[in-house]
């Protein structure tokens, strides 16, 4: 497997993605400059936190206009699989790869440990993680309020899009476990062709047990599993 | 040459000096370095480098008592950062320096902008930052602008820090009314570099072009230098427009590009354009080269049409340096920047002739001879004398003081400590950090006394913490500035960690006050005396003077920025008790004393009393002790006693992991002949909570080095609470109890500050 | 010729606005009893060039729809073309 | 009476504007190489009570020198008073 983490100018998790893959997983990883145009032959496109063009305006809107996010649209057409991690994911839907809005939390810009719980296994993050498992690892973002109207969401959950949930100690999607105000607690979720991923918590913040988890292990393993099926 | 005034310039008056800050002396002083009158630019760049601020005219002789020496100390004061060296070829850049009078302003830029600032100082000498600081004093939350302050501070503190992407990871925040009208607002940020790569801001090479790098110039913040050296009075809101903007994003790509080039080897040397900008910038750096530079305002970027030179000079916008490159490498520097989306321009340049010189095309506007323009400045030694009613506080008798008729119940008296502000949990703050960023933070902000990085490639850790009781300085100055570089290396012992270094932020009132200055003078010798015992010389420093308004000065507040390194980072040690059955080893003992305490000034509204006396060296005994049982592997949790005493600092063990609390039972029984308030809540110093994994070696480890070492109980289930006996008297309380009042008090506090602050927090997105 | 064009961008009707909500409650706690309700949106100001005011306020409208308003969540009306 | 006050809340002159700097340079990008400056601001309605237009206009600006536009580095006007 060959991971291609895109560097925006205001990318901050760009290096810790590549530690995820290339210490911890001993996989290859290739940093993709935004202005280039070339993906290098990356079979899996990280797009990772940060605030790439300093998220003035809304996160994500000025970054989708990169030179490199064309490539990128187009592997995700090919079915290519592409991973949006925090402002990753806000790109992605800022670039309509995803569906949805990551709008401002009800609360306020939170930087804390959560709680989440695999929705479904039948995506390139998902593979290797057991339904109903609960994972805990770090969010650090002020933009990760889930939106969609209600019959979107009600398509959304019906196609089985929904990967991620807030949950409590009790593994229950309340009211309370949602850090963000995200409807119906959604952390994560992916397209319609279930190549394209973005969930707002931190899986490559939590690897070592050192750091204090490693629960985002088993979805960085899950990319495996789905390279190799 | 020589510099003539500019059409439409001012006439040079004893008002317009006296406006610019100057005494008729120094005016004197600068007329007589001309050799004639000055021009209006000349008046304006002495005023900035003249000023309190750039010149440490009333600190400089004090300062110089400082210990700055040791193996591992690459770089001392002097530099835009310190530098240690931490072993394997890496070095660790540090500083810590303030941002209070432009956050009393506008807190939201004034913090944001003051994290901008302490960044630029560390990545400019070619670290990289990998962490944030903060040490924050606000007045009494009843008042609905410090709530507004609060919520400012705070979310431009993280703002500007989450989006750079360094991790803010450990501080403190003190409350008092003290600190009404006057907040303090410390940003310290540490950075990591080999050390080869290491950079000094120093202008070499004649003939080597100067560049101005970053951010366009505009007219924002104008004189901020001198404005922080006055008094905060009425009129200060009438000064708003010296406020200045932050970019963090921009700042994120100067970051980057800035390591980018001292890497590429084309400079010569990187300074950031802070306080009084373009000016101390550039004259700082050709005095350290002791080298001449000429600037020409012509070539500045600026934002705005129409600048003067002495607009251009002056400003403070954010987000510029200035470099010296090697002559001829002016494209391959511009190519870097231009990567980066940055812009470059060569503005000066670098000349054999001892003089600083600004030109506005072929117009000279200023020129000063020598190239001493900043440390010529006229230094003084201020009258020294403890005030009167210090020393009446002091000698109060505080166990006098009856207690309250509640305080039979002792779990009345701690559930009311721990929810105190400046004792309960700092959460509802530091959850607005990215605490996590970088991938390296072991134990961030609550998990442990310091926190924690792990240094990649190594075994290796660091730890960091800020601290200062401005109230112990107040009341004994030269006790309190042991106390802070004490308590700083204690926090960072806990963890596991070596103290090696401090930087500190020096915040005090008008120093022309005889007892302001004499405050100064023995809280800077108090603070040397710990740091010559402690091994952890001076590496730098800021120097926040004039925290003062009409209604007095704050509590000397001389922040510690303390730096620690552990051999074994595998071996970072927290707070929270980990599981029940360990035995509770108190290292160090109690004491009969009282002054100076929370519970006085929380509990009972008094500030008085001595402060707990410091002996340094027990303290040194104790950090010796405590560093080798948990690199030995003898330790499961340790945490000092601070504010609130021992009964606080055991239920902190017992609520730091919210979602593993962890019960305890503890007999004081040792200490009986006490006073019972000293003995629960009692501020005695050198004292250590640890729970033990292998006992008889800690208690061996702790024989060793001489410190008193007491099994005082040993930790329980959740279920059965937190109990205390000791003095006859018995403390209990659950831990629901305990973790309500010390995890949300905060947030109770400033509920209705949140809202009303929300609408200007938005300006950025 | 030169115009300043200025945008609004509001949260569309029916999805939460929590900062609307926010400030709302600010200002009762301030006193202000008599709101009803708040909302907060974008005032985006354009100097830009063009042949015509239509002109500066189709491509500004075109811009809208490329960046300043997200189509999930925002509206975005043309509040007023001067020339300046 | 009901009405809507819609205010305009905008960085200061001379301060700086990264927002609007940031936007600016997207649109360039984009290939809006007519743009010449942009300013991204606040646009805030408030549905409030009042006796009459121009007591509604006053509250709103009293609204805005306590909380909803930062006197430091803001500047404010009251867009429009609509009665509803
Ligand atoms: N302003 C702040 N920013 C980040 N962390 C903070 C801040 N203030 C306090 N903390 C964290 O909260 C914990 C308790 O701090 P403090 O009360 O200062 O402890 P101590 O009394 O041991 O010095 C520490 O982990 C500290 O780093
Ligand atoms: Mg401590």
């Amino acid at each position: 497997m060959k991971v291609g983490i895109v560097q925006f100018p205001g990318s901050n998790c760009d290096e810790d993605a590549w530690f995820a893959v290339v210490d911890q997983l001993h996989e290859q990883a290739v940093m993709l400059w935004h202005k280039d145009h070339d993906l290098q032959g990356a079979d899996v496109i990280v797009l990772p936190g940060g605030f790439s063009h300093g998220d003035y305006l809304r996160a994500g809107a000025i970054a989708r206009f990169s030179p490199i996010m064309q490539q990128v649209a187009a592997h995700a057409e090919r079915g290519g699989v592409v991973i949006g991690i925090c402002n990753g994911f806000q790109i992605a839907c800022e670039a309509q790869l995803l569906p949805g809005a990551l709008l401002r939390n009800n609360v306020g810009y939170r930087s804390l440990s959560v709680t989440i719980r695999v929705e479904r296994t039948d995506s390139p993050m998902t593979a290797a993680a057991p339904i109903g498992a609960c994972l805990t690892m770090p969010i650090a973002h002020g933009e990760g309020r889930f939106t969609m109207s209600e019959a979107e969401l009600d398509r959304l959950e019906g196609d089985g899009q929904v990967l991620f949930r807030y949950v409590n100690a009790d593994g229950q999607p309340t009211p309370d476990a949602n850090p963000n105000g995200s409807m119906r607690n959604i952390a994560g979720i992916c397209n319609a062709g279930r190549n394209v991923v973005g969930l707002m918590p931190h899986p490559e913040r939590a690897m070592e047990p050192l750091l204090g988890s490693s629960d985002g292990r088993v979805l960085f393993e899950s990319l495996l599993v789905a390279a190799n099926a | 040459m020589t510099a003539t005034p500019r059409q439409g310039d001012p006439v040079i008056s004893p008002a317009l000096v006296a406006e610019h800050g100057l005494t008729p002396a120094e005016f004197d002083k600068l007329v007589a370095m001309l050799g004639r009158q000055p021009t209006f630019t000349e008046l304006g760049i002495i005023s900035a480098l003249w000023s309190e601020h750039c010149s440490y005219k009333h600190s400089r002789a004090v300062l110089r008592t400082l210990p700055t020496e040791a193996p591992w100390v690459l770089q001392g004061p002097g530099e835009n950062a310190g530098v240690i060296s931490i072993g394997d070829g890496l070095a660790v850049a540090f500083k810590i320096e303030s941002h209070n009078h432009p956050s009393a302003i506008e807190p939201y830029q004034g913090a944001a902008t003051g994290v901008g600032g302490i960044l630029r100082d560390v990545f400019t000498m070619g670290a990289r930052p990998i962490a944030m600081l903060n040490s924050l004093r606000f007045g009494s939350l009843e008042s609905p602008r410090v709530r507004y302050l609060v919520g400012g501070v705070v979310k431009g503190i993280g703002d500007y820090g989450n989006c750079i992407g360094v991790p803010t990871v450990a501080g403190d925040i003190m409350f008092d009314a003290a600190y009404d009208g006057n907040p303090l607002v410390n940003a310290m940020c540490v950075g990591i570099l080999r050390e080869e790569d290491l950079i000094r801001a120093k202008a070499e090479g004649v003939g080597n072009p100067v560049i101005a790098v970053g951010a366009r110039t505009g007219r924002d913040g104008i004189h901020g230098a001198s404005f922080a050296s006055e008094d905060l009075s009425h009129d200060s809101d009438a000064k708003r427009p010296r406020v200045q903007v932050g970019d963090p994003f921009t700042e994120k790509l100067l970051l980057e590009a800035t390591l980018e080039m001292i890497a590429s080897g084309n400079v010569v040397a990187v300074q950031d354009m802070g306080a009084a900008g373009l000016t101390s910038s550039s004259a700082e750096m050709a005095e350290r080269g002791d080298v001449g530079v000429v600037i020409d305002t012509l070539k500045v970027p600026v934002r705005e049409q129409g600048m003067t030179p002495y607009e251009i000079l002056l400003s403070e916008s954010q987000e510029r340096m200035l470099v010296v490159a090697h002559k001829g490498r002016e494209e391959a520097v511009r190519a870097i920047l231009a990567k980066w989306d940055l812009h470059a321009e060569v503005i000066g340049e670098v000349i054999a002739e001892p003089v600083y010189r600004v030109v506005e095309g072929d117009h000279v506007v200023a020129e000063f001879p020598g190239t001493r323009l900043v440390t010529d400045c006229p230094m003084y030694t201020p009258e020294a004398k403890e005030g009167a009613a210090v020393i009446a506080l002091r000698a109060r008798d505080v166990h006098a003081i009856p207690p309250k008729a509640e305080e039979r119940d002792l779990a009345w008296t701690l559930t009311r400590l721990l929810s105190s502000p400046t004792i309960a949990s700092k959460q509802w703050v530091y959850r607005q950090y990215d605490s996590t960023v970088r991938t390296s933070t072991v134990l961030g902000p609550g998990a442990a006394d310091a926190a924690v990085l792990r240094i990649r490639g190594t075994t290796r850790g660091l730890a960091v913490k800020t601290d200062c009781n401005g109230r112990y300085v107040y009341l004994e100055p030269r006790v309190g500035g042991r106390i802070a570089v004490a308590e700083a290396a204690r926090n960072v012992a806990c963890t596991g960690a070596r103290p090696r270094a401090i930087t500190n932020c020096l915040n005090f009132g008008n120093p022309k006050k005889p007892d302001v200055f004499w405050q100064f003078k023995e809280a800077v010798g108090g603070m040397g005396e710990a740091c010559v015992a402690l091994d952890t010389p001076v590496t730098g420093g800021n120097v926040s003077l004039y925290n003062e308004n009409p209604h007095g000065a704050i509590y000397p507040t001389p922040t510690i920025g303390m730096v620690g390194v552990l051999d074994d980072v595998a071996h970072a040690t927290g707070m929270a008790f980990k599981a029940a059955g360990h035995p509770i080893v108190l290292l160090g003992e109690p004491t009969a004393e009282l002054g100076a305490s929370e519970y006085l000034s929380w509990i009972h509204g008094v500030v008085a009393g001595a402060p707990p006396a410091c002996d340094l060296t027990r303290e040194r005994a104790l950090i010796d002790a405590i560093v080798e049982a948990i690199q030995g592997g003898y330790v499961n949790s340790a945490h000092d006693c601070s504010e609130g005493g021992i009964a606080v600092a055991l239920s902190e063990c017992c609520i730091a992991d919210t979602l593993a609390p962890i019960g305890a039972t503890v007999s004081l029984s040792p200490w009986d002949a006490l006073p019972d308030r000293a003995l629960f809540f009692g501020e005695a110093q050198g004292r250590i909570i640890a729970t033990a994994s292998d006992l008889p070696a800690l208690l061996a480890v702790a024989a060793k080095h001489g410190v008193p070492a007491q099994v005082i109980g040993s930790t329980s289930p959740a279920a059965s609470g937190l109990v205390i006996t000791g003095a006859g008297r018995e403390l209990r309380a659950s831990l629901e109890e305990l973790a309500y009042a010390y995890h949300g008090a905060l947030e109770r506090a400033l509920s209705r500050a949140v809202s009303s602050e929300l609408p200007v927090a938005e300006v950025t997105a | 010729m030169t115009f300043r064009v200025a945008v609004h961008v509001l949260p569309r009707r029916g999805i939460l606005d929590p900062q609307g909500k926010a400030v709302c409650g600010a200002l009762h706690s301030l006193g202000f009893a008599q709101v009803a309700d708040v909302h907060v949106g974008r005032h985006i100001v354009i100097e830009t060039t063009a042949e015509s005011a239509a002109a500066a306020s189709a491509s500004v409208t075109a811009m809208c729809h490329k960046l300043l308003a997200n189509p999930v969540t925002e509206d975005f009306s043309i509040a007023s073309v001067e020339s300046t």
